[in-house]
Formats: C-alpha cells, structure tokens, sequence
C-alpha cells in the first residue's frame, strides 16, 4: 500500500478487465435463496462468487438470561462464524476477535432497521455461518442476515443490503476476490445500506485511500447496494410464491 | 422442540402399531442426498442430507508430529459442532457432551474402521506426518445426527485430495494431488427402540420420545468397528444382537446407495 | 488390528494363560469398599488390579443454577476425572474430550436404574476419581457409582454393575489390562449389566470384530457382570453390618 | 451511567440548539493531556487524558517469528481492555466486544497509517522479527474512548525505545537503543451524530443519548487509513462524507496541538 | 538463599548503604494521592519508588449474580492486576494464579477492618491496577485499597497501611527494591498493619529465616507501617480539604 | 458445612474454656496415617489422612526447559484442586482461590524449604532440566488442609524414584532410577485463634468458627521458610510471634513421628 494515491485512479474509467474477466461494477455470480434451514424460524443462504454463507434467525422468544434482559425492546444478538474448512490455513473452531468484531457490527447495522421496541425483554438470534470464505463475507452475511429476518416475519422499517468495494490493481471495483484483496494497492470498503431511505448503516475501511477516491467507492457502493436489494427482493418473493402466500413485498418486511 | 405432550403419546401409540408420523416404516430411511465440495478451500468437502437432517463436514491437512507410539502413521483429529442455528434448543458455545460424543462415535468408526491408510500419511518416520482435521457442523437438527454426520465426514474424507508437499515439507494448498489413500467405507447405523420394536433414521420429533439410542458401525466387510449404547437405553442381550444385525445389513445398504462409485474404487485396492 | 476375523478365535476353548498368569475368564484381584469418604452422602472404592477408583454422590438436593432443573425429575449429574499421576504420562488436571465422554456413558447407563422421579427439581451429582489407571477404568467407575448410590441410600430399581470383556493375543478375554489392550489384536468391550432384569446399559467398543467375536464377548460380559454384583452386594453388607443395621439388600436399593 | 430520562432529555435539547451541558461547541474537544512513560519497565508508555476519560497504552518488544505472507516485516498486537475501576458498567473478565472493536479499530490505524516501519523490525528475514505488544487500558471513562486510545497508543509508541539485541538474538532490556522508526502518525477521530448535527468529543453522559458512531483516522498527509461505523448508527452518504472532512481536519489540529514536537521528527525521515 | 542464618546478621546495626543509597528503614519516595479516579466511588494512587498503583472502590450496590450474596453482610471483592508493560516481561493481561492469590490476602486484609455487616446482600469491589512494578506491589496495592474505601466513604474501624520489609546483602531492611529482591540471601515480608489497634493483618513470608530475624523484620515493619499510615492520613485530609469539608479522620473512616 | 447456630456457639464456648469438641486440647492433631505409593504410574504418591480429613498427592517427572533466571536448576510445578466429592460446598471446575492458595503455599514450603536439591535436576545447563510436577488433591474436606496437604506432598517426593533418561533425553518410566534428591523436610503448621487462644490442627466445623488461619512452614534446623496469614484473622505482633513457636515446635513433633526413618536418610546427606 503507497502513501499517494494511485496513480492509475483515472485510468478507472477505461474499464479495464479484472483478473477474474469482471468489469469494474460486475458482480461475482450471486446466488441467493430463502427458507433453507428448516428448523429456524427464518433463513437464507448468500452466495457471492466463491464466497458462501448461511443465515437463520431464531426469535423473537424471552431472552435468557433473564438479567440481560431490556424491558424496553428486544435484544438483537449476532454470531458470524467461520467453518474450519471455509478458508485456506484451517481455522480453529469458534469465535475469535475478528468475528467477535463482524458479528458486533452486523448487529449495529441490523439494529438500525429491525422493530426491536415491539419486543421488549425479547431476544432474537441471527446465526451467520461461512461455508466457503473468498472476500466480502462479512457483506454476504450481512445480507444473509436481513432476508432471514424477514423471512422470520421480524418486523424490519426497511431491508439492509450489503457489499464490498474497494480499490485493487489501480482500479475503483465492486465485490472484491480474496485475489483482489491480496493486490499490492488493495483496500476494500464493506458498506450496508437500507432499502428505502439509503442510508448507510456499516462501513468500514483500513488501507490508503484519499477523500476523492472514498467518494467514488462509496459511491459506486450505494449502487450496489441497490442492485442486491433487488435480488433480495426476487429471492423473497420466491420462497412466498412457492407456499402461495400474497405479499407485498415494498412496504415494511 | 416444544412438542405438546399430545404429541408424543400420538407418536408412540404409532410406533407401538408400527406406524410412524410420515409413514416410514420403522427400518426404512428417509431420503439421503450428498453433495460433494461444498467448500473448495477444503482438501474434502461434502453435505449430506437425511430428509430435514443437514449436516457439513470438512477435511483439513497440515503436516505435523505422530504420536510417540505411531511414529509411522498420520494423525487425525474429529471434531464436531451442533449449530446454534440448527435447533431452538442448541446454545451458542464449545461442544456440549452430545457433540463431542458424536465426534468420537464418529471419530472411533473412521480409525478402527480403517477408512484411512494412516501409514501412508507418513512423511518422515517420527518426525512428520500429515494431520488430518475432520470438522462436523450440524446445520439444521431433524433428528439421527450421528448417521448423518458419520457419512457426511466419509463423503469428505471421499472427496479429499491432498495437497503438494514442497521439498522442505511445506504444505502449498494451490497444488491438489491424489485422492486420500482410502481403504474402507465404515457407516454407522444407529438403532433406537420402543418396547420391543428397533427403529432406524428417528427425526427430531420421534427422539422426544425415544431417548435411548445404540450405534453401530460397520465396515465393507461387515465385521463390527465401533460401539455406542447412550442416552438412557437398556436392552437386553438378545436386543443388542439383533440390534447389531440390523444395523449392519442397513449399512450395507447404505454404502451401496450413497457411496457405490466409490465402493469399487475402493475395493480395488 | 486386522481386517479379518482372528485365526486364532477358536484357540479361545484352550484356555490359555494370559500374560498376568490369568485364565480367561478370571478377574484380576478386585477389592470393593463401601463408605470411604465421609462428608459424602455415599461412598465407594473399587479396585481391579492397579485400577483404583473412588466415587461419592452427593444429593439429592435442590437443583443449582436452578434454570437447569427438571419438574418431573431429579437431574442426574456425572464427573468422571483422572488424577495427573494416574497414567504414565502426566494427564493435564480437568475434564477432556474423553472424560467428558465417560461421564456421559456413567450418567446415561446410571439414569435406566435411579428413581429420578421421585425427586423432582433436585440434582443427585456422582462424582469419580481414578486414582490409577490400567484399563477399565470406566467400568470400575460406573460399579463404584453405583454402589455410591446406593450407600446413599437413593433409590435404585436395581444395581449396576460393570466389566470389560474382548480380545487379547488371540483370546476373548475377561477384564484386560492396559498390557491387554495394547496388544495387536486387542478389542475392549465395557459393558455395565443391572442386577434384576439383566438388562444392558452400558456398551462400548472400537476395534473390528465379527458378529460372532462380538456375540462371545457380551456372552462373557453378561456372566462377569453376575459377579461383579455378587462382590458389590457384599461390600455393601459389610458396611451395613458394621453399622448395626439390618438390610434386605435384594429389592430396591 | 444510571442517568434520568429527564438528564437525556435535556441533553438532547440542548444538541438541537447546538449546545452541550458543558459548554462546548459541538466539534469542540475537551482538554487533552498527555504524561509520557508511565511505566519504565515498559520500551515505551504513556497516559492520555481527555476532560475525565484517562487512558494508559504501553510498548513492550519480544523477538518473534514474522508472519508467513509478510516475512521481512515486524509483527504488531493490540489488546485493550476496559478496567472494571473505569466506570460501574464495566464488569471484569475477558475485553468484550467493545473493547475488542476499539482494539481493532486502533491497530488498523496504527497498521494501515504505516505509523511504523514494520520492514524496520526485521531481524532476520523469515525467521526472526520484531514483535510489538501495544496494551491499552481505560483507567477511567468519561466518553470518546475510542479517540483517546488512538492518541495514547501513539504516545507510547513515540515514548518507545528499542531494546538492544545480544548476539543470539536474546532481548536485552537493560539497554535500550534508537527510537522506533516512527513514519507517520495516524489520528483517529470519532464523529456522532444528533438529527443533522455532528458532534465530536462526546462524554460518557452524551453517549447514552448519541448511541452511534462514526471513526475516520487520518494521516498525516490527510489520507484517510481507517474507518468503521458502529453501535447502530445510520447515514446518509452525505453525511458520511461531510463526518470524513471534519475529523480529517480535526485530526490534522489534535496531531500538531500534542504531537507537534515528534511531527517535525517523523516528517523529516 | 542459604541454609543458615546471615553471617552478616549482625551487621544490621551498621546501618551500611544500601545499592540505591538508602539506609536500612528508609522508604523509597512515596507519593499517596486520593480521588484519581472521577467515575469511582473512592480511588487513589500510590507510588512507593517506580512501583505505581492504582486503587479504585464501588459499592456498596447490590450484589450480583444475586445468588453469591450474603444475607448477613456485604461481599468484598478484591482484584489486583498487572498491567502487561508494568513488569520487564511483557505480562499476559488477566489474572494468574499469582494475582489470584494476592487478591484473596489484600482481601482477607481489609475484611478485618471494613464494617461488612452494615451492607447485607450488597457488594463492595475494590480494583487495584499496577502501572510499573519495582518490588512491594501488593503492600503498594493494601495502601491504595484501604485508601480508596475511606475516600468512597465506606465505613472502617481502621485504616490499614501496608509494607515489605526483609532481609537483603546481609541487612535487615525496610521496602526493598526488585534489585535487592534478586540479592542472593533475600526475603521479602510483605506486612500490613491497622491503625488504632495496630493488628497484623496480612502477612506472607517465603525464603530462609531463623526466628531472630523474624522477629526483627516484623519490628520494623510495625514501626514502618505507622510513618505509612500518617501517610495516607495526610493524602486523605488534603483531598478533603480542597472539597472544603470538616473531617474528623482519626475516628472511623 | 450447615451447622446451625447452636453448634457454632456450643464450640465457641468449649475453646473458651480452652476445650473442644472432640475432647483434644487445643494444640493437639488427630491421628495422622500416611500410606505411600498409591499409584504406581506415578514416580512418587501418597495418601494422608488427617483424622477424617483425607488427601492424595501424586509426584511426575518430565524433561523440560529450565527457566532462563536459574539454567541449572530443576523446574517445580504444584496445582491443588478441592475434588467436589470432597465437601458439599465445593464446586467442581478450575481451582478457586482458597485451592490456589494452598498450591501456593505449599509449594513456597517445598521450594524455599530446599525440600529438593533442585541443582541435581540439571540435565544440560540452560537447555534441559527435569520438571516435578506436583499434584494435590483433596478427597475429603475434615479441617487443616493445607498442613495435610504439605505431609502428603512431602510423604510423595519422599516416596519418588526418578525416571530413567535415554541417551537423547527420553523419559523412559519403565526404569526408576534413584530416589529424589531430598535435602530438607519442611512442615507447615497452620494456627488458628480464638480469643487469646491458639488453636492447632481445626476440624471442618471448628473452622466455620475460626475463620482465619496463620500457617509456618519449619525446615530441619528450626529456620522459617514460608508463613501465610489468611482468611481475616488480625493478630498482635506478639501473638504472631507465639504462634510461630508453636508452630515450629509441632512442625519439629510432625517430622520426627511420620517421617522418622526418612529424616536420618536426608540427615545423612
């Protein structure tokens, strides 16, 4: 990572391919489902490119123990794991300080839409589960997360969908590699914004970036943004349509 | 589950005519499906399905020390977790008794079952061996976990290749090489009993009810490779030898069905 | 550990002696004692040669942490532990994966014979301590656990009573030793019998067996565990005795 | 803090009119101290204070093996922990997530803002490296922690001094030597937010009414290095941006009030 | 340390220097400072040469976990840490057996004179943090709790002033440094005192002592722990005279 | 132990009159019985049973590193743990702080008694040294542990034989070799107090009365090699004086009559 700012930032919009064939502003692959753990009150499973992650939420139910309890509204916990076998070195089993600190800032994001005052002295669990991890998987989850929870039938103000971008090999990208991720100029920026009032809800960045080539990112990322929710969208109405419900799918989840 | 106390009696006045609440009869299996390589950054990978049971396990290899009193074989380490996603009655945490007992019920079927050529995971006599890490996750809980997991972790062990060595006994994962030296395909079959019937492949719902559990693993073979009466169950001899029969004529079955590419492959060695 | 059946199976009928002089069906010494920790609520010590076992049940007694007990009955709470200088090598003090394990196969054989019923919202904890290992240690536990109980007067339907039978150089043999265990050919088989309706609680195994070596071995289990419940009756006479008091041993313990 | 609601309530008329209970404007920070080497015994130590918040970071160096994908680069680890005596909310035991996010958020300053050489703490290549400990604790907390461990941090590590190497490689701590190569020095600042209005340096009693917040940390040449939004904050991207500018600039006056001295020092390497 | 008696026990009287220029019942400067903790109901700050502690007291509150409280008086925890640069090795944050223990005899210390009946079910927590360590932590960490408790207004029927006398290069010597710790003949024996009745209340002792020696570090440790005590009274009075109150600090504290 | 008020204050008025509850006088022990190798896979162990009060200790040697501060010397390592079978107030799981305290205190005794020729654990200067691991355990909880625990302690260094070493620095178990270089026999008296009273050798019940507790650990010669005063006992400058010639005196009873035959062996040295 340089101290100045690439200089390769305006050849951005020669659209040069990326090592993988993608343009600038492609997805990987995406592949997204509702309602695929059965005993879970809601779930999903994201799928970016390589990177795979399942979702299911538990809840709303009395929170135990009862000493941590809000009498006010319910309290949202989030786990984000990692399997042994999702990354290269083997991973130990359990949470370490990098899910302990994913797991807190998809709470925070989440926390930001779901209806948690209508549930006092509640908890309600969202367990997020990586198969396969190869860069961005903390946005998978995340988007994971929130189409779980609609799909328990948590009340949501609106939907959150997330996305990585970043900078890699000179360029502005959308939904980095691992292999991006590894690039000498590399700095990726997961950020989460809701539905309807497209605010920002997770962001977060560590490398070298000016304000100028942030503004572009987290721009580029906002479209994005509204592109999965889309998909989110399609998965939810699916699932519905196969059990035949009718559901309007625009106002609150 | 939360399942009414109604519930239950309705589920043994079944079992007590031989009828289950999805119309299994009481030996039959739910439908099985495995599918291979659900994580490529494993060496092995594989889900397996058993009707709503879903189960994912992995295999790992780093190379490492042998054991002082296997100076020429791998080592192989099982683990095993039951998802807090995959119950309401799961909590979050390390492995409870019942997963670890999985993980060495499981465990104890691969080693004594021989399913690996652990000496040809020597590198180095009593220096360096490969390790093998087998890791269980039970993503969603609908009941005969042990059955489940034990053919996923074969399925993994199935699909696994090795990764390159380098000439100083690094591991470089980018090179995948051959299959793991596989020998034999051990499938545990787990019994279950209410009065005097055996029941195989209980959901979630028929375990409320039938606490007690006996599992045998069998190997192509049929000789017997691992043991495991728990959870509160009392039979009489003539109960574990019948018991031990079944189990052994359904692992068969089982290996054929799921793994019966791979059974010739195997057998050919 | 071979694939096939052992060559030297029928030889067993020769009744060749084992490497500690022992017949094949013959026990190793084995000395049982009832009553050996006095703050406990019930005591035993079982001995099988060099394997030395103290077991203690405390209860029963209002469960605690209370969220954890049952209405309908009495929480059975089992501890099997290895003192460091127990093993050859040094065994690092607290439970491991294996005891862990062993605890459980106590607790789930020892729950089809205690009338946890009638002690609703209590914990009965059993608590065992080897002292020395030399294989069976397991079953010395469940036979001193049981005869624990029963000191403490908690209601049994029946006694337990455990042993290990398998195979050794060739033999299918009665209580083996470590020395046994580590033998090419050796399978170990802990097998734990009630007294009354001699039924099968406790069955354990890892090695490769036909069904009809498997079928000799609990055959000779099955007769061991008569025994084995022979001896506990009598330590628990003795005590008894001792005490002045008049016991009817045979019905509920 | 067991504040009234009428407490909160006041707080928040106060912001709406761009005022706070103390006096302060709303991107006004409080008094800044700053005590270098707190603790001989540490390379490097120091205690920041902003208004009542007091936090202490110190330096320790271990010789340690480098990373495997960064062989010729020092190592660098950052715990905090929120001291039960720091406030009555903060119960002992292992740093919980609070304070594992501002460890994490302080080091990728730190790491990202190349604060150190790290290819400076090589000893050997692939084999020997430096190994910086930076420990942060929170003596007493009254708001803003987050902001304060960065400056404490960056403190120590400009109060640090490397212990001389023997030999074979063995720490010598009776002798300490240079500096350590210090190229940049990162500033994180936290934004919150109140309706449009966006508030720096809050309190322990405003942060129960402004529960999000925003941290950008900047280097020296205003390049952005780190960034993370938490605890349940929502933005605009306008606003985004806009908290960006303003903590960019706020950095860059926190950086020359306290560390102006060593910026000459580091600027000219 | 050798088997017997010093030769050059005797020699004490001599008052030689010692290796920083002390004489033998000099203290190393003391700073004692009160109220340097704002959220704390009491804290303070004591330096006896480089070792730097920090002392900080809540309570009392209710207890909890509620089930650990006392119904006939207040819970007092203790805990003294290190912090990881405070020592030459860097020190793995959280408590070892090491600080355990010192925890329970600065706590076993201050219940003898902390008027615990007058808060039944209530706890009072006392944190003790060690900034640099130079030998005497734990005596440095008794003043500072005692201290902090009167600052947090917590009724005591005493003060207790604690600090470490011993034997070091052939004398009889008053807070010794880690430097004279390490000298080949050295005992260090930690002592703390109360104020009025003057009661031993902690006091540990490792090394090689006869009786005589003992005896003479336990004198000097009396005497020393009154000059601490007119200390900490002094650091008390002055904090309270700057908030303007009347105290009357030789009654109870 | 849930003795009722009455029982607290009938002993109370016994020691007041200087007697107690099971008619010893204050300054008497029970019975001690010591029983040596209770585990032969252990290089040494013992059991002693102080009246009721019961506790084993077991003895196990490795090859290990010496710590950098002493190259030539043996590494001593002591744990405790109160066996939840050994009273109904203990929990079961890691040592807590009265457990700790006992290993402590012990081990002082042991250590800075010079129980152990520690120089003649030295295998190779700097790099290997033998590490004893001492192991205590209660199994029953009748008063006075720490005093049992110290005879059980030292009854299993005295009944330890050292491990034979292979040629590359194996530990081969089969073969003991020679004894422990034992080179003192220190014993700890524990003191408690009531009133003017001194009281030695309590009983679990006397010790919910007397709360607090002094211990001495006395080599050979009469010396102190560690003191302990704990639990909230506050005493005068001359009781602790009294206390520790009592103690020193016992200590000196306790050698002769349990360790009689071992104490000229280790004189001899």
């Amino acid at each position: 990572m340089s101290d100045k700012p690439s200089k390769d930032f305006h050849e951005n919009i020669t659209d040069r391919l990326r090592p993988d064939g993608r343009k600038p502003d492609d997805f990987r692959p995406i592949r997204i489902e509702v309602g695929v753990i059965k005993r879970a009150d809601g779930s999903a499973y994201v799928e970016f490119g390589k990177t795979r992650v399942v979702a299911a939420v538990y809840g709303p139910e009395p929170m135990h123990p009862r000493h941590l309890a809000d009498p006010e509204k319910a309290v949202l916990i989030c786990r984000y794991n990692m399997l042994p076998f999702s990354v290269e070195e083997r991973k130990k089993p359990g949470p370490d300080r990098r899910s302990i600190e994913i797991s807190k800032v998809v709470k925070d994001a989440l926390s930001t839409v779901v209806v948690l005052e209508e549930f006092p002295k509640c908890m309600i669990s969202v367990d997020m589960v990586v198969l396969e991890a190869d860069a961005g998987t903390r946005v998978a989850a995340l988007t994971a997360a929130s189409l779980a929870l609609a799909d328990a039938g948590i009340p949501m103000r609106e939907m959150i969908s997330a996305i990585a971008c970043g900078r890699a090999n000179g360029q502005i990208v959308v939904d980095l590699t691992k292999e991006e991720e590894d690039a000498e100029d590399a700095v990726d920026v997961p950020v989460a914004m809701s539905s309807l009032t497209k605010r920002i809800s997770l962001l977060q960045m560590d490398g070298d970036l000016t304000i100028e080539e942030f503004e572009a990112i987290l721009d580029k990322a906002s479209k994005s943004c509204v592109k999965i929710h889309a998909m989110q969208r399609d998965a939810l109405l699916k699932k519905y349509k196969k059990e035949g419900e009718e559901v309007d799918i625009d106002g609150e989840y | 589950m939360a399942s009414t106390k109604l519930t239950v009696e309705y589920i043994k006045n079944l079992l007590e005519r031989g009828r289950r609440l999805d119309g299994r009869s009481l030996n039959e299996f739910r439908e099985i499906k495995v599918k291979y390589g659900i994580s490529k950054k494993a060496e092995g990978s594989a889900e397996v399905c058993v009707g709503n049971t879903r189960v994912v396990a992995g295999v790992k290899m780093e190379v490492g020390e042998p054991y002082p009193d296997t100076p020429d074989k791998g080592v192989l380490v099982t683990t095993a977790e039951f998802l807090a996603m995959a119950a309401p009655e799961f909590e979050p945490g390390l492995p409870g008794e019942d997963a670890i007992e999985l993980a060495r019920v499981v465990d104890r079927g691969i080693r004594e079952g021989n399913a690996i050529d652990m000496e040809k995971l020597c590198i180095v006599e009593g220096e360096k061996v490969w390790v093998v890490f087998l890791d269980i996750f039970v993503l969603n809980h609908d009941g005969n976990l042990i059955d489940a997991a034990g053919m996923a972790t074969m399925a993994a062990l199935l699909d696994a290749r090795m990764p390159k060595l380098t000439e100083d006994y690094e591991v470089d994962r980018s090179k995948l090489t051959d299959p793991l030296p596989i020998r034999d395909i051990p499938i545990p079959v787990t019994v279950r009993k209410h009065n005097e019937h055996l029941i195989l492949d209980t959901t979630a719902l028929e375990e409320e009810v039938l606490k007690g559990k006996f599992t045998v693993t069998t190997k192509i073979n049929g000789n017997l490779c691992a043991m495991q009466l728990s959870d509160g169950m009392a039979m009489t001899k003539e109960e574990v030898l019948k018991a031990v029969r079944l189990a052994r004529d359904t692992s068969s079955k089982i290996r054929e069905n799921i793994f019966g590419d791979q059974l010739k492959r195997v057998k050919k060695q």
